[in-house]
């Protein structure tokens, strides 16, 4: 087996990872790092990104206004000094990323502009037209290029980690173009995976979204954390999932009903206005809105499409010319997926599963439970994020946290060396004849996308906008079935080259072990709080109970086990999550209570 | 998914280095709906007819440049092509021309990124700044100047287009001279003389006979036959004037 | 990397296909087309005391040598490429002879128009 | 060890596989008849030289059938080759801003275009003015 001895092993070559390997080339350039990566880095789903990216910027913003959305978004499960750190840290990386050469879009007086964003009090998303991870993606990759000290794995797939001496100590990848093994020998691992959308069945994510970190770090006894908490966006493609930025409603677009109403005002985000005010109506935050379309759907005002239920977003009234200078991709996809003119006739929209907001547990400083294990990005749970994440705090998640992962695994990577490299080879031995055994002992007749499809879909029953025991146990069930067929997969690729099909079945392992961890966090959690929403006699937030992080422990063949851990509250105690008209009262009387306080 | 079912022949070139010796053709019938992209028959044809059969694809709306094939000869997305367009007639999906082919639909990219290594693809300031001093000015008629050539999602089509390419592999191609053209005409950049050693060679400007095609193919717009014919008279004045004027002048 | 020295051919070539694309469509009718069948122009446009006139004239000698001699470089040019097209690879020996008689062309035109 | 062995296609008779080719080579052919007409202009001027017979001759030559059938065909590839060369004519070109507006491609090849109409007509009356 061919070995590769590094400093700084870093697992994905997204917008986190690649911030990562730039992070540790400039805080030592003697640092060896190998950046590995499934597909070529800017083939990574950063890629896909379109709104922007939230950085305090206009005088009259402030970094309390950034933590407060930010926390109150997250039903106060965030943790908070992670948040402060992250607030204060947001619009220096922003302009990190502009001297690099991120092409945002200006103002014309030459200064970045900054777009509106739901559930954000004041405008502070940078941009690059609808195009901003593509943007933030293509320069990081592009800039990464300039340190000779980052070697890239384009294309090797992760398969397993490497735990010695109770910490990690390196990876295993498959060189895709020729299936065979690769150890890299590390003193620090960084997992940016992403995140793991693809255990839904309609969803914005790509192909690659498989929750492959998540899936390794937590084989090793780390514990997944808040992964009950997954995000849908509220305005999606029927059919394929496909994505129309947040930033379609930031610019005015309105969201309507069968009959032509402004719906979200039924839901307490109103009152309705002609324009796009922060924080209420086509502006609120994405649970709500998600939730707001389930009930729609309830009271039978949706419209009827041949992927089911739609509501229509409506951007007519915006005009071609703008639609063209600040929308161009949305245009783009709606003219050529669904043959609608978005400058003449609404586009048909759903709520889809867009992003997992739990992750690999992380501290403030991106270090995970195992020694030399770091994450970032979507894969990583550092904390920012809570119940519910913001639109637009995790394309800037990527570079802070990117900037402090490759800054404290270098740090980590100077103070050790490898222990015992025979016992790692030994480890990867082993760990290789594991991969090769879901091809070679594959002599069952299970087809693998017809499990990848029943676990989509039991994952959509049972862990939707909207959720009961009974549907969440079923699902429970169904994983454990699906695991055990598992074992029985028929492969039909039995090559070396390329050969997708046997990446596709490791994935899918990963996609189960995830799944199993999503769905029981969910039906632990006695409680709705942001995106996890319950029917069934726990409608209503438990401070009391549940103020708390659940953590996801593998167990092996077994269903996880859930844990508690406690929620860092540094200086906002949880309130009422109030948006539009009664926000803006609630804020009052906040202020005025804070006033009182204070003298 | 309440239309009746139709159905469309896919033809697939076929190539197992550790069975074939060179590719053959195999054709898959695929049911299919109007929405239905080419890439979701391939997917099709992978999930339930045969597993073995390879190809690149992620995100599904044409932003990761993963997916780029030959469809009836065109180099094109298979994600942004839809099967209904070729439909009662059937089609014919090849790995993209002009790359040594690894397995079936998926082509040796090697090239094009050490190409796209090699012309610095980064930002060289005309005058640094710290992060304290905030952003460069750049007004949004200097963005418009670069915008475009910056929209490339690196999806090779425009490789698979260019003759030029085909015929000589040490022309640099289309895609990574747009690529080059964005940074030097990035306001912020002060690279360019650097970046222009390339530029003036052979393996440069000068490998493109302006076929165009490039430009017709490129799915983002980013017209790469612009970027570099643009530069040939540039390219040209230099030479003749480089004694004369002596350092730089490449802008 | 070796700098090209196409920009001389180059320009040679852009300079012949402006000068084609502009007022070539025209040359071609006056001397080849009108002129020979005898209509449009008068029957002595191109006749020896007129051309021998112009041709003497330094006007004359400019416009006739810029016409031939650009016309050769730019058909030199592309049909250097056309060649390397088909699949010659003798990319050398294609550039000396077709620069060769573009260059051996302009040669014999300037010969003669100073000689007149 | 690898088992990888990439294949690498032919190019032989890459102009024939799509339209679009055939339409490029159809522009670089034009070369020959370019070449072609400056050929005919060398020999008269070589043969006004040579004196008036001489000369006559080679007027007369221009009159044959096969002379003016020669020459319709140059003038179609002329035609071409005013057409082609300013439809790629943007792609030589910077980006432009005229009044804040970029200039879109149609108008730089509509501009050319209409460039050579005038500069041949203006050949026309001039050498009809001088000649008359
Ligand atoms: C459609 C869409 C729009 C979005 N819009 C916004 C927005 O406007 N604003 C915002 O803030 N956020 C947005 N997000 C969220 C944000 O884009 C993502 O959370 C973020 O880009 C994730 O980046 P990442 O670096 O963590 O992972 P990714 O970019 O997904 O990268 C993962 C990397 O890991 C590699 N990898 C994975 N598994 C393996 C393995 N087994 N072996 C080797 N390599 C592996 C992959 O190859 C890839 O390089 C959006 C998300 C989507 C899907
Ligand atoms: S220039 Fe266009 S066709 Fe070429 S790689 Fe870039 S996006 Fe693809
Ligand atoms: S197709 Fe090739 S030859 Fe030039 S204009 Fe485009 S690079
Ligand atoms: S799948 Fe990403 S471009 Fe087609």
């Amino acid at each position: 087996m061919e070995v590769y001895k590094a400093d700084v092993a870093i697992v994905g070559a997204g917008g986190g990872g690649l911030r990562a390997a730039i992070a540790v080339a400039e805080a030592d350039p003697t640092l060896k790092i190998a950046l590995i990566s499934k597909v070529y880095p800017m083939r990574s789903h950063t890629v896909a990104a379109e709104g922007g990216a939230a950085g305090v910027t206009r005088p009259d913003d402030s970094l309390e206004y950034h933590f407060n959305d930010t926390v109150h978004g997250g039903d106060w499960l965030c943790e908070q000094d992670v948040v402060e750190y992250f607030v204060a840290h947001s619009h220096e990386e922003m302009v990190q990323m502009e001297h690099w050469g991120c092409p945002w879009s200006r103002k014309d007086d030459g200064h970045v502009n900054v777009r509106a964003f739901g559930g954000m009090k004041i405008e502070r998303t940078w941009f690059a037209a609808d195009k901003t991870g593509f943007h933030m993606l293509h320069t990081l990759f592009q800039t990464s290029i300039k340190y000779p000290s980052i070697k890239r794995f384009d294309e090797y797939f992760c398969s397993d980690l490497m735990v010695e001496d109770g910490r990690c100590q390196g990876v295993l990848a498959i060189q895709i173009a020729t299936g065979e093994f690769t150890l890299i020998e590390a003193k620090a691992v960084i997992i940016a995976t992403g995140g793991a959308g693809r255990v839904f069945r309609e969803n914005t994510n790509g192909g690659i979204v498989t929750g492959d970190g998540m899936a390794l770090a937590y084989r090793h006894g780390v514990p997944l954390r808040d992964m009950e908490f997954m995000q849908y966006h509220p305005t999606c493609m029927p059919g394929t999932g496909l994505l129309f930025t947040e930033a379609c409603r930031g610019e005015g677009g309105f969201l309507l009903n069968k009959d032509g109403y402004r719906y979200l005002q039924d839901y307490g985000l109103g009152p309705a206005e002609p324009s796009p005010r922060n924080k209420a109506m086509e502006l609120g935050p994405r649970d709500r809105l998600s939730q707001a379309f389930w009930h729609e759907k309830r009271k039978g005002r949706t419209v009827e499409g041949p992927h089911g239920a739609v509501v229509n977003l409506d951007l007519r009234h915006l005009g071609a010319a703008k639609l063209h200078e600040r929308l161009p991709l949305i245009c783009e996809l709606a003219e050529e997926f669904l043959g609608v003119d978005p400058a003449h006739t609404p586009i048909p929209v759903l709520p889809a599963v867009h992003y997992t907001m739990g992750g690999i547990l992380a501290d403030g400083k991106t270090a995970s439970s195992l020694p030399g294990l770091y994450s970032v990005g979507e894969c990583s749970s550092v904390g920012i994020h809570g119940a519910n994440r913001l639109g637009s705090n995790s394309l800037t998640e990527l570079i802070v946290f990117g900037k402090v992962a490759g800054v404290e695994a270098a740090k980590f990577a100077r103070s050790v060396s490898i222990s015992n490299p025979a016992a790692i080879e030994k480890q990867a031995e082993a760990a290789r004849t594991r991969a090769l055994d879901v091809v070679t002992q594959s002599r069952g007749k299970e087809r693998l996308a017809v499990l990848r499809t029943e676990m989509a879909q039991s994952m959509e029953n049972g862990c939707g906008i909207y959720r009961l025991e009974s549907d969440m146990q079923a699902t429970c069930d169904k994983l454990r079935e699906l695991r055990e067929r598992y074992r029985n997969l028929k492969i039909d690729d039995h090559s070396k080259v390329y050969n997708t099909e046997w990446l596709l079945s490791i994935e899918l392992g990963y996609l189960l072990e995830v799944a199993e961890a999503i769905v029981h966090s969910a039906l632990n959690r006695k409680e709705s709080r942001g995106s996890h929403q319950r029917l069934d006699g726990f409608e209503e937030r438990d401070d009391v109970n549940y103020l708390k992080h659940s953590l996801a422990y593998y167990t092996g063949d077994g269903p996880p086990r859930i844990e508690y851990g406690d929620v860092k509250i540094t200086k906002s105690t949880p309130g009422t999550r109030a948006y539009g008209a009664a926000g803006e009262e609630a804020e009052a009387a906040e202020r005025e209570r804070e006033g009182a306080g204070n003298d | 998914m309440t239309d009746t079912e139709k159905v469309i022949e896919i033809q697939v070139l076929r190539y197992r280095p550790e069975q074939e010796t060179e590719p053959v053709l195999q054709s898959f019938k695929v049911p299919f709906t109007d929405d239905m992209s080419v890439l979701q028959g391939l997917q099709y044809i992978k999930d339930y007819l045969d597993g073995t059969v390879s190809f690149r694809w992620s995100c599904r709306m044409a932003i990761c440049g993963s997916c780029g094939m030959m469809i009836d000869g065109k180099p094109k997305l298979s994600c942004k092509t839809f099967l209904r367009e070729y439909y009662p007639a059937g089609l014919r999906i090849e790995a993209l021309a002009h790359m040594p082919i690894e397995r079936d639909l998926i082509v040796d990219a090697g090239d094009f990124i050490t190409k796209l290594e090699s012309i610095k693809p980064y930002i060289i300031p005309k005058e640094p700044r710290t992060l304290e001093q905030g952003e460069y000015l750049q007004t949004p008629q200097q963005r418009d100047m670069y915008e475009q050539f910056s929209s490339c999602i690196n999806c090779m089509l425009c490789y698979a287009a260019c003759p030029q390419y085909g015929l000589d592999k040490t022309f640099t191609g289309p895609g990574v001279l747009a690529l080059m053209h964005r940074y030097n005409a990035d306001s912020r950049d002060g690279a360019s003389a650097e970046r222009m050693d390339l530029g003036y060679a052979h393996e440069g400007f000068w490998g493109c006979t302006a076929v165009g095609y490039c430009s017709v193919v490129c799915p983002k717009g980013v017209d790469p036959a612009n970027a570099i014919n643009q530069n040939k008279m540039n390219s040209a004045i230099n030479y003749f004037t480089r004694f004369v004027t002596p350092k730089g002048g490449t802008k | 990397m070796k700098r090209s020295n196409e920009p001389i051919f180059w320009s040679l070539f852009g300079a012949g296909g402006m000068l084609a694309a502009l007022i070539g469509p025209a040359l071609v009718l006056i001397t080849g087309i009108a002129v020979p069948l005898g209509i449009l122009f008068p029957a002595d446009t191109m006749s020896y005391a007129h051309m021998l006139a112009f041709a003497q004239s330094w006007i004359g000698k400019i416009l006739l040598l810029a016409v031939i001699a650009l016309f050769m470089w730019h058909a030199a040019h592309r049909i250097a490429i056309l060649l390397h097209d088909f699949g010659v690879h003798a990319v050398t020996v294609v550039k000396v002879v077709c620069y060769g008689l573009a260059f051996a062309g302009t040669v014999i035109a300037a010969w003669t128009l100073l000689g007149l | 060890m690898s088992k990888r062995r990439p294949y690498v296609r032919s190019m032989d008779g890459w102009w024939k596989r799509d339209a679009y080719f055939v339409k490029y080579m159809a522009r670089e052919v034009t070369a020959v008849f370019v070449a072609a007409y400056a050929v005919v202009l060398l020999v008269g001027l070589v043969r006004l030289a040579q004196g008036q017979a001489a000369y006559e001759g080679w007027l007369a030559a221009l009159k044959s059938p096969l002379s003016l059938v020669f020459h319709l065909v140059l003038l179609a590839t002329f035609v071409y080759h005013t057409w082609s060369w300013f439809n790629i004519m943007p792609k030589t070109m910077p980006i432009m801003f005229v009044g804040g507006k970029r200039v879109q491609p149609g108008m730089i090849t509509g501009a050319g275009l209409a460039a050579a109409v005038v500069a041949c007509l203006a050949v026309l009356l001039i050498v009809r003015g001088v000649a008359s």
